[in-house]
Parts: C-alpha cells; sequence; structure tokens
C-alpha cells in the first residue's frame, strides 16, 4: 500500500496508460558538485547514462523508450528532500534510482515509500535505508554481509589470527568493520586493534607504527574509500609492515590503484563486481564504459548500472505499475548482472548475491575468489 | 502548492529562522558567530533523542531550545575572554568539535545517524505543510520580537556594544551580560530550529550540522543585509532557494552560486537590502516617495 | 563641603611604567576641579581609574563613602559617575540623536527587562533634545556618527555624557579641535551647568578657559601631584611653569 | 616507536604548519581569515600537476605553480579584496564571506577542468624509503622539512629584514595614512598576495606528492584546519603557525599511537585551540601584534 | 609650489567644498582657519590624495595631481599630519617612525631623522618600545607630527598642530614649525588656534562652509572684524 501520501492529481504511474508510445521516465540523483565524493557521483551518473542508452539501443522496453530524470543532490540531505519531493510529484517519473551516498539515500527513502514509488538503492550501505518500506530496495548486498564475508575469507582462507582493523569513521566504515570484527571472532580470530579514521584524515602513519612495533597482527582490515585504503596500503608498505591487505568495495576504484601504485600489489578486497567474469553482461559494461567515457569502471558505477537493470526487468515484466514493479523486484530470483547473479530479495529489500574476492595483480583487480555460502551472503530478514 | 514547492518553503523557512537568530548574534551584537550550524544540531539532537524516548514534540522542542540557549550562555562567557577574529575561530572549532561529538557518540546514533521518531499532529503523520505552517508562526514570532527588541532599549544595548564597548559601558551598559544575552537568544532560536528540523527530516546525521551549513547560514545573513529584519529573509529566501533555482544551471551550479556570493560582497558588502545598499536607495527614491504620495502616511 | 570622591594612594602601573604613582585628592561637591599636567602625566589614565576602565595597582578610590576601586565602567557610570573619551567614541552607526539616547538610557540597560521597554518614548527624546540644543547638536541630529566633523563629535562626547545625568561630570579636553567659537559655547556650557551645581573635573589644556571656570586645580607629572591650589596660586607654582606652562607668551 | 612516532609527528605538523603558511602571511597582514587560501592551495596543486605532467621536472612545476597561483592571487586581491576592503567599517565577516566564495568556486572548477577523479604526481625519488638505525624516513619527507624550512625563512626575511614588513602592518591597519606616508599599498598587497599565494600553492603540491594524489576536495580539510593553528600559532606570527603545527601533530600522533582516541583526531586541532585559548586568550606565541 | 583651482568636493549628494581656490609658494607658511564642519579636513585630504574631488584641479609644483594616488604624492614631497592623530595603534613609536621614512633610501638619513625627532621629543625616546595606541593622546599627536618630519617633506600639510598638546609643547610646535619654514619647507597649516597660528604664517585663509570667505596676508586677517571676532576671541 502506499501509506498516506497525500492524494496528488498527476500520481505518477497510478492510472496506467494503455500501450502508450511515451517514454518510461526513470528518476536519479547522484553527489556531483559536492565537492566531498564527486567521483563517486561522477561514475553513478555516467552508468546511469549509460544504462539508458544500451536499453534504448536494444529499441527500449517493451517498445517504450527509457528517459532519465536526473539530479545533483549535492551529497545533501535537505536538497535529497527536494529532489525526492520533485520526483515523486512533478517530474512523472516511474521509478528511482539512488546513486548517492547513505544520507542522501536514507531520507529521500521515506518520501518515495510514502508516495508509493520503487526505489533501488545502488550501493548506499546504511541499513535503514530499506527499513523506509516494501518499495525500497538495495541492488547490492549490505555492508554486514560484505564484513562477514570479509571476516570468512580473511579467517578461513587467508589463516589470520591477529587482524587489526582500520576503518573510516562513517555508517560505511562502522557497518563493514563491526560485523568483520564481529565475524572474525566468532570464527576465532582475535581482533588485536581497531582504530577508527575520519573521513578528512588521510595520515595514518602513527597508527601503521602502531601495528608494525607494537601490535603486529597477521592481517590489515581496510574498511575505508580509495583515497584512505591508498594510503593504508601505501603506508603499511613503506614502514615495512608486509602482512596482507584486505580491503572492501571502498578500493574498488582505478583510483586506488593509481594512488596506491606498485604497493597494492597482493591487496584483496571484498567487492560485488568480478572483472574477470566471462559472462556478456559483465564484458560489455566494461567495454561500452570505457569506450563511452574514457575512464576504467568501478564498483560505484556497476552498482549504479545494475539497479537500472533491475528496474528495467520489472518493467519488462509487468509495466510501470508500482505496486506490480515492487512485487516483481521482491520476487526476482537468479537474475544476472554487472555485479553477479542476483539470487533473491529479502523480504527486507536486501539483495542476496556472492561477495567477490578481488586481489591486485599487475596493477588490475582480478578474481581470486567469491563467497557463496548462503549462510554468510544472506542479509539478517 | 505540491509538494515540492512546500518542501522548498519549509528549507527556506528553516534557514530563515538561522539567519534571522545568527543576525542577531552577528548584526545586532556584533559578535563574530561562526558556528551557528552547531546550535541548530544541539536543538535537533536534543529534541530528536526526547521524542524517540517517548516525550511530548513540544516539551521536546522546550528542551532543545533551553539546552542550546544554555549552551550559547558558555560560548557567550567564552566570548568575553576574546578578541574578534579569535572568537570567530573559536566559534568554528565549536562547531567541529560538537559535529565530531554527534558523529561519535553513540548517544547521538554515532555515525549511523540518528532516525526519528515521525511527529503525529492530531493523531496524523505530519507531513511538509504543517511544519510550514509551524515554522512561518515561528518565523513572525521572531520577526516581531526582533521589531519589539530593535525598539527597545535592550536593542540600543546591543547597537551600543557592537558600536563601541568602552562607550557602551560609559553610559552603563553592561556588555558583558548583554553579549551573552544576545548568544542565549540567537542560540536558543537556532536550537528549536533545529529541534522541529529533526522531526521534518524523520532522520539526521552530523553532516547536516557542519561548519559549511554555518557558512551557509552566514552567507544568508551577509547576502540579504546584516542588522535587518528583511535582510536574513531575503537571504535566506535566495540562497535557501539556491539549489533548486539554480538547477538549470546543471554542472555549474556550484561555481554560479560562490561567483554570486563573491560578487555580492565585492559589489554590495551591505546585503541586497542592507542599509544603502543599491536595492534599498531605489527603493527609497523611487517607491517611498509613491507610497506616500498614494497612501499619504508612511511609517518611518 | 561634602566630598563626593576621595582617592587614597592611588597606583597605577602599565608593567614597569608608573602612570600614577601615588596619588591623593578629594573632590567636593558642587566644585569645578580642574586637572592639568604635561602630556602623559597621567591625567587620562586618573579618569579612566576613577571610571573602573582600569582597575588599580594599588590605593582607594572612595566614592560617596563606598569602598568602589575596581567596579567595572558600566557601574561606575550607573553610581552617577559620567566621562567624556578624550579620543571621541562616537557609536559610529548611529545617528547623533540615538547616540545620545542611548546613553541616556543609563539606568534602563537591566538585561532582559529591558527588552520590553521601549527606548524613544517622548520624554526621552524630549530631553535628548534639550542636550542637543545645549551642546549645538540640533541641527545635525539626524546625520550618522560617521558623518560628522571631528569638532561635532567632540561635542557628542559631551552630549553622551550629560544624558547620563550625572552628579559627577569629568571633562577630558573637551576643547580640543573646537573652533574659538565653540570654545566659547562650551565654556558657557560648564560655566551653566556649574550654575546648576554640578560637580565637574575638568582635563583642559586650554589655558584660559580652565582658569575661567576652576575652582580649584590639581597638577599632575609623573603620575605624581606636583601643585593645587586656586588657578591664581597654580600658575604661579615654579614647578607648573617649567613642566607645563612654558615661559609666558607674548599676549 | 616512540621516537618513530615522534618523527611521524613532526611530518605531519610540517605540513601542517606548510599548508598555513600561506594564510598566515595573508591573515597576519590583513586580517581576513582568507579561506580561498585552501583554494589556491588546490588550485597550485593542481597546476604543478599538469606542469609536472608535461615536463617531468619537479623544480619548474614548484616555481611555476608558485608563481601563476601567485598572480591569481594577486588578481583576486586586486579585484575582490582590495575593493571590498578599501570601503568603509565594513564587518570583518564581509571579506570572510567573500573568502568563502572564492573557494567554493575554486574547488568546483577544479572538478570541471580537471574531472573528479583523482590525480596522481608518481613522483620517484629513486628509493622508496630511507632507514636509519630503527628510523623509516620517506623521501617525500625530507623534501617537505626542507621546503617547510625555505617558506618560513623567505617569510621571516620578508618580514624582519625588509620594510615590506612593515609597510604590510601599517597598510593593514590604517591604508590610508600608509599611502600618506609613501607606501604603494597597492603594490605591497600585491607582493603579499604574490606570497601568500604562492606558498598555499607549493603546500599544495607537497602535499599533492606526499599522498600521490590529488582531487578537488583537496582544500577541504586544509580550509578549516589552518585556521586553528594560525590562531593557535598567535595572530598570523611564522614563528607561532611553526609551533602551532609541530604541535597539533604531535598531539594528534600520540593520541593515534596511544590509542587515546577519545576525541576524534580531527578535532584535536579545535579542542587545543579552545583549552589554549581559553588559558592565555593571546593564542600561543603571545608576542601577537608582531607578524 | 601648492595650488588648489576651483576645486570641489562632495560626500555623496553634499557638497563640502565648492569652488576653493588657494595657493602656497614657495617657502611660504600658510594657515587656514575656520569653524567646525567648514571643510578643512576634507581639503587637506584632497590635497594628500585621500578623498577624490569632483572638479577643479591640484596642482603640485604645477602638476595636476588629481588622479594621482597619494603615495605619489608623499614621494614628491608631500607630508601629512591627519587630523586625530591617525598613529599607527598596533605598531610601536620607532616603528610609527621607521614607517613614516618608508620613501627614503639611505639608512643613515633614516637614523639621522629619526634621531631629529627623538631630541625635539624626548618622551617619544623614552617610549620608543610603547605601542602607539596606550600613548596619551598629547603624546600620539607628538608621534604624529614626528612621523611627518621623518620623511624631509617639501611641503608640509598639518591638520590640527595644537590638538590636545600642553602649552609648553603647543609652542615648541609652531616654533619649530616656523623653523622648519625657515629652512625652506613650504607648510600648509590648518589649526584651531588662530592667535598662534596667524603668528607665524605669512599668510592666511578663513574657510566656511565650503567657501573661501577671506583671505590675505597675516597682518590684514588680523585687523579684520569678522575674524577679530570668530577666530581671535574678541
Ligand atoms: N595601556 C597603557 N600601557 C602602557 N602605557 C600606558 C597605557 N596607558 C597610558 N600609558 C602611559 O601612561 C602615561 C599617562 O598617560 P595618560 O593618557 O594618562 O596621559 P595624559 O596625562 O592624559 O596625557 P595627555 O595630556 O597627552 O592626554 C603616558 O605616558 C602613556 O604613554
Ligand atoms: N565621511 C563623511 N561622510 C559624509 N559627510 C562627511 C564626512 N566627513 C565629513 N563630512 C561632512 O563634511 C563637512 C566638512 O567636514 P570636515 O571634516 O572637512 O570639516 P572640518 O572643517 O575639518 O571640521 P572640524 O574643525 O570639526 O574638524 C562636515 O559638514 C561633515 O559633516
Ligand atoms: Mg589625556
Ligand atoms: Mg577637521
Amino acid at each position: 500500500s502506499s501509506g498516506n501520501a497525500p492524494a496528488e492529481p498527476n500520481e505518477p504511474g497510478g492510472k496506467e496508460q494503455p500501450a502508450s508510445t511515451e517514454p518510461i521516465k526513470i528518476g536519479f540523483f547522484a553527489p556531483i558538485t559536492s565537492p566531498a565524493a564527486s567521483a563517486d557521483g561522477l561514475s553513478a551518473e555516467n552508468s546511469a547514462k549509460l544504462a539508458v542508452k544500451l536499453i534504448n539501443e536494444a529499441g527500449g522496453i517493451n517498445g517504450r523508450k527509457v528517459e532519465l530524470v536526473s539530479y545533483d543532490d549535492g551529497l545533501d540531505t535537505t536538497q535529497a528532500v527536494s529532489i525526492a519531493e520533485k520526483l515523486t510529484t512533478k517530474d512523472g517519473v516511474v521509478a528511482v534510482v539512488s546513486g548517492s551516498y547513505s544520507g542522501p539515500t536514507r531520507v529521500a527513502a521515506p518520501i518515495i515509500q510514502n508516495a508509493g514509488m520503487v526505489m533501488v538503492s545502488a550501493y548506499a550501505i546504511h541499513p535503514d535505508v530499506v527499513n523506509a518500506g516494501d518499495f525500497i530496495f538495495s541492488q547490492s548486498f549490505p555492508g554486514k554481509v560484505q564484513g562477514r564475508a570479509g571476516a570468512e575469507f580473511a579467517v578461513k582462507t587467508l589463516g589470520a589470527k591477529r587482524i587489526a582493523i582500520i576503518a573510516v569513521d562513517l555508517d560505511f566504515g562502522t557497518e563493514l568493520g563491526d560485523s568483520f570484527k564481529a565475524h572474525a571472532e566468532a570464527n576465532g580470530a582475535e581482533i588485536v586493534s581497531y582504530d577508527k579514521v575520519a573521513i578528512s584524515d588521510n595520515e595514518f602513519t602513527p597508527i601503521i607504527t602502531k601495528l608494525k612495533e607494537k601490535v603486529k597482527p597477521d592481517l590489515i582490515y581496510t574498511a575505508n574509500y580509495y583515497a584512505h585504503a591508498a594510503e593504508v596500503v601505501k603506508q603499511c608498505r613503506l614502514q615495512g609492515l608486509d602482512v596482507p591487505i584486505l580491503g572492501t568495495e571502498g578500493a574498488d576504484s582505478w583510483q586506488f590503484l593509481l594512488t596506491a601504485g606498485d604497493h597494492a600489489e597482493g591487496v584483496y578486497i571484498t567487492t560485488n563486481m568480478n572483472r574477470d567474469d566471462k559472462n556478456e553482461t559483465v564484458q560489455q559494461y566494461i567495454k561500452r564504459y570505457r569506450e563511452e567515457y574514457n575512464l576504467e569502471p568501478d564498483m560505484v558505477g556497476a552498482s549504479t548500472f545494475d539497479a537500472f537493470q533491475v528496474l528495467f526487468e520489472a518493467i519488462r515484466r509487468v509495466g510501470t505499475d508500482p505496486v506490480a514493479m515492487r512485487d516483481a523486484i521482491a520476487s526476482m530470483t537468479d537474475f544476472y548482472t554487472v555485479t553477479g547473479n542476483l539470487i533473491r530479495y529479502t523480504n527486507r529489500g536486501e539483495a542476496v548475491k556472492p561477495v567477490q574476492i578481488q586481489r591486485v595483480e599487475n596493477g588490475q583487480f582480478h578474481y581470486f575468489g567469491e563467497i557463496t555460502d548462503l549462510n554468510i551472503i544472506t542479509p539478517d530478514e | 502548492m505540491g509538494n515540492y514547492l512546500i518542501t522548498v518553503a519549509v528549507n527556506i523557512a528553516v534557514f530563515s529562522l538561522l539567519a534571522l537568530s545568527l543576525n542577531i548574534i552577528i548584526g545586532y551584537a556584533g559578535q563574530s558567530m561562526m558556528g551557528h550550524a552547531a546550535f541548530f544540531g544541539i536543538g535537533a539532537y536534543t529534541a530528536a533523542i526526547l521524542t524517540n524516548k517517548g516525550v511530548n514534540f513540544w516539551l521536546a522542542l522546550l528542551v532543545a531550545l533551553v539546552i542550546s540557549g544554555t549552551l550559547g550562555a558558555i560560548i557567550g562567557v567564552i566570548s568575553l575572554r576574546l578578541r574578534d577574529d579569535f572568537l570567530a575561530i573559536t566559534t568554528i572549532g565549536i562547531n567541529f568539535v560538537l559535529v565530531a561529538m554527534f558523529q561519535n557518540m553513540k548517544l547521538f546514533g554515532g555515525s549511523l545517524g540518528m532516525a526519528v521518531k515521525p511527529l503525529i499532529l492530531f493523531g496524523k503523520r505530519a507531513t511538509a505543510i504543517h511544519f510550514l505552517i509551524i515554522l512561518l508562526i515561528l518565523i513572525l514570532l521572531v520577526c516581531m520580537l526582533i521589531r519589539k527588541m530593535n525598539r527597545s532599549w535592550f536593542g540600543l544595548a546591543l547597537a551600543s556594544l557592537r558600536g563601541d564597548e568602552g562607550a557602551a559601558q560609559s553610559f552603563g551598559v553592561n556588555t558583558s551580560q548583554y553579549k551573552i544575552l544576545a548568544f542565549i537568544i540567537g542560540t536558543s532560536i537556532a536550537g528549536l530550529t533545529g529541534g522541529i528540523y529533526a522531526h521534518r527530516m524523520t532522520f539526521i546525521f552530523s553532516s547536516s550540522f557542519a561548519f559549511v551549513v554555518s557558512i551557509s547560514i552566514l552567507s544568508m545573513v551577509v547576502v540579504g543585509g546584516v542588522g535587518t529584519i528583511r535582510g536574513p529573509l531575503v537571504g535566506a529566501i535566495l540562497l535557501g532557494a539556491a539549489p533548486e533555482l539554480l538547477r538549470f544551471a546543471d554542472d555549474y551550479r556550484m561555481i554560479l552560486y560562490g561567483g554570486v556570493i563573491v560578487l555580492m560582497m565585492r559589489f554590495q558588502p551591505q546585503g541586497l537590502l542592507g542599509e544603502n545598499s543599491f536595492v534599498m536607495n531605489k527603493i527609497e527614491k523611487y517607491i517611498i516617495p509613491l507610497l506616500k504620495r498614494k497612501g499619504g502616511e508612511s511609517n518611518a | 563641603m561634602r566630598e563626593i570622591v576621595r582617592i587614597e594612594g592611588l597606583k597605577m602601573y602599565f608593567g614597569g611604567l608608573k602612570a600614577i604613582d601615588n596619588l591623593d585628592m578629594s573632590i567636593y561637591e558642587h566644585e569645578t576641579l580642574g586637572i592639568i599636567g604635561p602630556n602623559g602625566a597621567g591625567k587620562t589614565t586618573l579618569f579612566n581609574v576613577i571610571c573602573g576602565v582600569y582597575k588599580p595597582t594599588d590605593g582607594k578610590i572612595i566614592l560617596n563613602g563606598q569602598e568602589v576601586q575596581g567596579s567595572p565602567p558600566y557601574e561606575m557610570a550607573r553610581k552617577g559617575i559620567a566621562r567624556t573619551f578624550q579620543i571621541s567614541k562616537p557609536l559610529y552607526d548611529l545617528t547623533i540623536l540615538d547616540n545620545v539616547v542611548a546613553a541616556s538610557g543609563i539606568h534602563e540597560y537591566t538585561g532582559i527587562r529591558s527588552f520590553f521597554k521601549k527606548s524613544h518614548t517622548k520624554e526621552v527624546l524630549e530631553k535628548v533634545h534639550d542636550i542637543l540644543e545645549l551642546v549645538g547638536l540640533s541641527e545635525i541630529e539626524h546625520k550618522k556618527a560617521r558623518e560628522v566633523s571631528l569638532g561635532y563629535l567632540r561635542r557628542l562626547e559631551i552630549a553622551r555624557a550629560l544624558a547620563t545625568e550625572p552628579q559627577l561630570l569629568m571633562l577630558d579636553e573637551p576643547c580640543a579641535g573646537l573652533s574659538n567659537f565653540a570654545i566659547n559655547e562650551i565654556t558657557e556650557l560648564v560655566l551653566k551647568l556649574k550654575e546648576q551645581g554640578k560637580t565637574i573635573v575638568l582635563i583642559e589644556h586650554n589655558l584660559p578657559i580652565t582658569m575661567k571656570v576652576c575652582d580649584r586645580i590639581i597638577v599632575l607629572n609623573y603620575g605624581q601631584k606636583i601643585a593645587e591650589g586656586t588657578p591664581e596660586k597654580v600658575q604661579n607654582d615654579k614647578k607648573v611653569i617649567e613642566a607645563y606652562l612654558g615661559e609666558e607668551d607674548e599676549d | 616507536m616512540l621516537l618513530q612516532q615522534i618523527l611521524n609527528g613532526i611530518m605531519i605538523g610540517s605540513v601542517y604548519a606548510l599548508t598555513a603558511m600561506g594564510a598566515t602571511l595573508i591573515y597576519g597582514i590583513l586580517r581576513i581569515l582568507d579561506i580561498a587560501n585552501a583554494g589556491a592551495y588546490v588550485a597550485g596543486a593542481y597546476f604543478g600537476w599538469y606542469i609536472y605532467l608535461k615536463t617531468e621536472n619537479l623544480v619548474l612545476a614548484f616555481v611555476l605553480s608558485m608563481i601563476i597561483t601567485g598572480l591569481i592571487g594577486v588578481l583576486i586581491h586586486r579585484f575582490i579584496y582590495a575593493p571590498i576592503l578599501s570601503k568603509p567599517r565594513i564587518l570583518p565577516i564581509v571579506p570572510l564571506v567573500a573568502s568563502v566564495g572564492l573557494f567554493t568556486l575554486t574547488g568546483d572548477l577544479a572538478r570541471l577542468i580537471a574531472g573528479p577523479g583523482t590525480k596522481a604526481y608518481n613522483v620517484d625519488f629513486g628509493v622508496d624509503v630511507i632507514n636509519i638505525g630503527k628510523l623509516t624516513i620517506v623521501p617525500a619527507w625530507i623534501l617537505i622539512i626542507v621546503l617547510t624550512a625555505l617558506l618560513f625563512t623567505v617569510l621571516w626575511l620578508v618580514l624582519n629584514k625588509t620594510k615590506l614588513g612593515l609597510a604590510w602592518r601599517a597598510t593593514a591597519e590604517d591604508a590610508d595614512i600608509a599611502k600618506a606616508v609613501g607606501i604603494n599599498t597597492n603594490s605591497a598587497m600585491a607582493l603579499s598576495y604574490i606570497l601568500g599565494y604562492g606558498f598555499a600553492a607549493a603546500a599544495g603540491i607537497m602535499v599533492g606528492i606526499l599522498y600521490n594524489s590529488i582531487t578537488p576536495a583537496l582544500g577541504e580539510v586544509p580550509s578549516y584546519k589552518m585556521l586553528s593553528i594560525i590562531v593557535l600559532g598567535g595572530l598570523g606570527s611564522p614563528v607561532g603557525t611553526v609551533i602551532a603545527g609541530l604541535f597539533i601533530g604531535l598531539v594528534e600522533t600520540m593520541l593515534s599511537a596511544y590509542n587515546l582516541t577519545f576525541i576524534p583526531k580531527d578535532s584535536v586541532a579545535f579542542v587545543a585551540l579552545i583549552l589554549v585559548l581559553l588559558i592565555k586568550p593571546s593564542g600561543l606565541i603571545s608576542k601577537t601584534n608582531k607578524i | 609650489m601648492l595650488k588648489v583651482v576651483d576645486l570641489e568636493v562632495a560626500y555623496g549628494q553634499m557638497e563640502v567644498l565648492k569652488k576653493v581656490n588657494l595657493e602656497v609658494k614657495k617657502g611660504e607658511l600658510v594657515s587656514v582657519i575656520g569653524p567646525n564642519g567648514a571643510g578643512k579636513t576634507t581639503l587637506i585630504k584632497t590635497i594628500m590624495g585621500l578623498k577624490d574631488a569632483k572638479a577643479g584641479q591640484v596642482l603640485i609644483d604645477g602638476k595636476d595631481v588629481l588622479g594621482m594616488p597619494a603615495w605619489k604624492r608623499a614621494e614628491m614631497g608631500v607630508g601629512y599630519v591627519p587630523e586625530g592623530r591617525r598613529v599607527f595603534g598596533n605598531l610601536t613609536v620607532e616603528e610609527n617612525l621607521m614607517v613614516g621614512c618608508y620613501s627614503l633610501k639611505d639608512p643613515k638619513r633614516i637614523q639621522q631623522n629619526i634621531k631629529r625627532v627623538y631630541e625635539l621629543f624626548p618622551r617619544l625616546e623614552e617610549r620608543k618600545k610603547q605601542l602607539a595606541r596606550t600613548m596619551s593622546g598629547g603624546e600620539q599627536q607628538m608621534l604624529a607630527i614626528g612621523r611627518a618630519l621623518v620623511m624631509e617633506p617639501r611641503l608640509l600639510l598639518i591638520d590640527e598642530v595644537s590638538m590636545g598638546l600642553m602649552p609648553i609643547m603647543v609652542n615648541l610646535c609652531f616654533k619649530v614649525i616656523k623653523e622648519l619654514n625657515d629652512q625652506g619647507i613650504t607648510v600648509m597649516v590648518i589649526e584651531q588656534n588662530a592667535n598662534k597660528a596667524l603668528k607665524i604664517s605669512h599668510r592666511g585663509y578663513v574657510l566656511e562652509t565650503g567657501n573661501i570667505i577671506l583671505e590675505g596676508t597675516v597682518d590684514s586677517l588680523r585687523n579684520n572684524d569678522v575674524v577679530k571676532k570668530a577666530y581671535l576671541g574678541g
């Protein structure tokens, strides 16, 4: 049901015009002008455009073209609220993709839910996003799952016993770090230190000196975005701390490789995209993204692209009626996208999909392994 | 009015209150307050924590007002010891430290932010329009308050203190007392606004109260016109709506925003509607005589 | 004659500098006391200490039998001591009128309560207009203090001091920067106030004026009293001539 | 470990001092809290990166970028700050708001022109690290120390051994009278901006090399952190800035080294600032009126 | 040396100087007197280049200097003692004097000139390390005069010499000005103490509400009834 949304005359998609040839509008927002994170915003926006372009090249959905209604949220929750209102009441979109971080996504979700419209969040990690209601889905697995998978890999595959965590002091680092810690400890490893670092900080030498000389871990887990992850890696190596380093999807970016340079060799990350996947969808996305933008695709872009795939698939199956779309997505199973096989959605709207382990070899991310154990990759329901 | 417009109006209304209240400290009392958003945040978190615990919304607002006002009083006391630019930076510092606390302490939801129990009014969940009404009433009240202040000895005390502390003391103004009072009034209104904002957003993050927000509030006051009532209102309307108004500029949005502020300061540092500004001079020259001729009387 | 202010063993040191050094003196009701002395003798500092701007290094200031040294300036003002500043301190952004109205509110600045009391009432304006008339500022009362020439700012100082209705009026070089004509006006004014029974302390380098209006003169040098007495007596004091007056001019 | 941590602290502190040096100069002279100086830092880092990309010559990158950024500073002063400051009795927050506008503008210009993604200097120093006993030193650190010392010396000489220092202070206090005693206030101020913005550019390049990464957001942290360092060090005194920078660097390091993260490292500078100001309202270095 | 032709100056809409004509010949000492608000300070500021004129000319050494920045005029040898002291309060006494020497190159001469000022006003030497803003009113006035003297001006503009000075010092200052003038420095002085000013001057002008209403030799002015009544204290 659509909650108690105010009755608006032009309630989107409410009355489906039969066999319309009008383009299908899909709303989208990402942080573009915000200085803080605009590289991710650009990846997301590029991929959104690419997704629309590719579907239109293929003739649209059921004969109807797709049109993107895209906004810049400036990484500002206040603006996100306005955008959500505009998308739901003025723009005539049938569904929304969030290509933004947790803050804007989190405040937009209840508004979109109340308007009875579907939103798929591409990569926001905040656990509360999907709690806004049954119309809100997360394209990727939640942070808890990724942290758990990381711990599983670190302890079981790499045999780590004494692990140091360095996590960014945001929802991203907290979600991943805490769940990693819990699962690693449950599996008998010891978390020998847990340092939170501010997003504004990029100097970790003091922490790393401490790790090297006092804590002496046998693995470092870094739950950071690419810039910080690169710094952790670089500074560890420069200080001569040569233990394995496990990163997260936050490091899944060409920018990580660029900044860390040679020091990145051998670093593992958990992420949702497998660049070595032979699957055609994956390779086509990578190829077309490079062609269109002359940039390397990353996890943020791939996740955004896939959020659109989920919507496209739903529309293809049931048309643009929001309730039907919601039900179609909720019941989707084994839907293969750039970020792997979407096994199913939980009742809270979180995706169940394998967690990829990638490793840096010769300056590129490559397939190293995959966590598919359903006990680990299924989010709490 | 569509929901979208109401939402934008709510944002503007929130900023109007913040700008009006900051103007009491900066424009009337002449104190360099650069961390106004921190008090906005204190109010927001206080009210949110309380209503989440089941306290009545209005009571929570009152407590938010009192707590932020109390903290404002502390800043006021600190301000007595510091010169102008030191005070500016100290308040920036307080903004950072408080945001760091919001970000780190479990009490404030830590880095995950804090969900706020939606406001129920008359048995129904409050929507944007309800908040707009509450905010508009408050704006009206605050404007009346400031107007009253300007005509009272209180206003004259602030003007004296702003003009020359030595002189003010020489005719009996306890400048310390009035500085502190100005801080209390300004910050408690900010706190009250924060409490409303939190319930409007139903979710608050530390970043909504960061230094950049203080700077945008400050910009509104200065762009509109310091030391007037109309100034902060117009500043809040223009800059508050700017993110939406400038959507046409797309990628150049922030550049336009920054550029407009720079140009404003360069050519109209007294603000758009400040005393002696281009617009006000034109109004005085053309519009006021017109009104006088037509209306017969006009208030000075 | 009643003693309004008594100063005992007053010292005001700035680091090693003794701006006032062990000064004893009194100010009596209804008198006009002149304070003169070389530049840097400590006259303005004495005013500042009496008015509470500086806390004295040592010594007592007794106002109407009460020790008041160290009280803040606003309290001293409320206790009835008004002063003008040697270097004018107008409220530049306010009009001349508002400057004086502000000063006339001396007993209204009661904190939050002052919020609820209107400032520009009829009575206040009447009173202020009288004062402006008295010091010759009526014509420019609506000008901002910033737009007014120095001479008028000096008069504004006096107007503000008068607006506080003090029992003791302390004028720091009221005639400096004034034209001859204006000086005469101010002299008249001081004489008039004197007639009304006001107690006045006057610092003034314009000797003819000082001699004309003062009943008694104290001469300071290096923070110490070097002479005291009637104008005639002081004028002929050797030390005063040497340090301050110089050899008599031709006229 | 302690020795290494002290070394780390000194390094971090030097970066802070270096970053704040340009703004210190401008603050010391004009009493403008010039947040736009952090914009110069970003611009300088990008200019330097581009020049280095094209020429592979690091010295050239530093020098050219400093000159270009410095000249931009002159224009900004000439067309924005100078007219603002020449207006009578302007509120002190007006230049500050203008500088915030400028900073917003530069950050987003950098994004539009260079793109939001990371750029890397990839400077090759020949060696990765230098080990002396148990101490590990990264070559970029040596460069930082040298650069900080160099800029500090230049600044100190200009302020103490030339008439310029005095002219600056006089102009800041009363520009009209300064003109009347024969100071060409325009060129004196222009020089202060060349130095202030040039220094910021050098700092931007240096930090870009150290972290091998520049983004449009590079100036965010310096934009406020430098303010606290300037004030902590007293009113725009270069000595004070260096001491305050080192102090903050060391405190931050020790806090992370010994797990004393009860306050976020980020706000250490401000907590220190507030504490110091409460105890000593004139800042760490209290010869406040001298630059 | 200095010639002001049909000078008009206004603050916004308000005309303050209306077609003022005035001349100070080389080697002359000229005083300008007038009531408060007459526009004396405005006149001197315009000559110095600190206030823009609306119309007219200011000629220094025959050259129209309107539009020329103040520092160039200072370099031409114009010294200025501003009204109300305006010393650099956050600089020490000595630094104030050093700033005064800004246009001089030779360090020896700078030392010499500063020394001369110290001899003139020993109080300044006593307090050379004191911040100017903590000096007493009269001390600041001495400093302002000293600051103009150290630069070896050829033309000296003084806005109110005697303000705040003790009688001994007033006499001294007038004596010094006279001496400087005797040494060949051209001086224009604005002064409220018309008696003293006219005594040392060659010629004088009376400025009232923006108009020169009288001019002439000192003797002619001193015997003028208007002047006698309004400025010489009757
Ligand atoms: N805050 C201060 N710090 C240091 N010295 C000071 C301070 N205030 C005043 N002085 C010094 O104390 C002495 C007395 O100053 P004061 O202003 O009282 O002199 P005055 O008698 O009023 O002189 P004038 O006639 O010139 O106004 C002066 O030498 C002055 O330099
Ligand atoms: N900044 C200003 N803005 C507007 N009007 C001004 C300004 N400065 C001066 N005036 C006006 O210009 C007129 C002349 O002022 P000026 O200061 O030149 O007088 P003055 O002859 O020097 O007087 P005084 O003897 O009092 O110093 C006065 O009427 C004054 O009100
Ligand atoms: Mg004095
Ligand atoms: Mg004058």
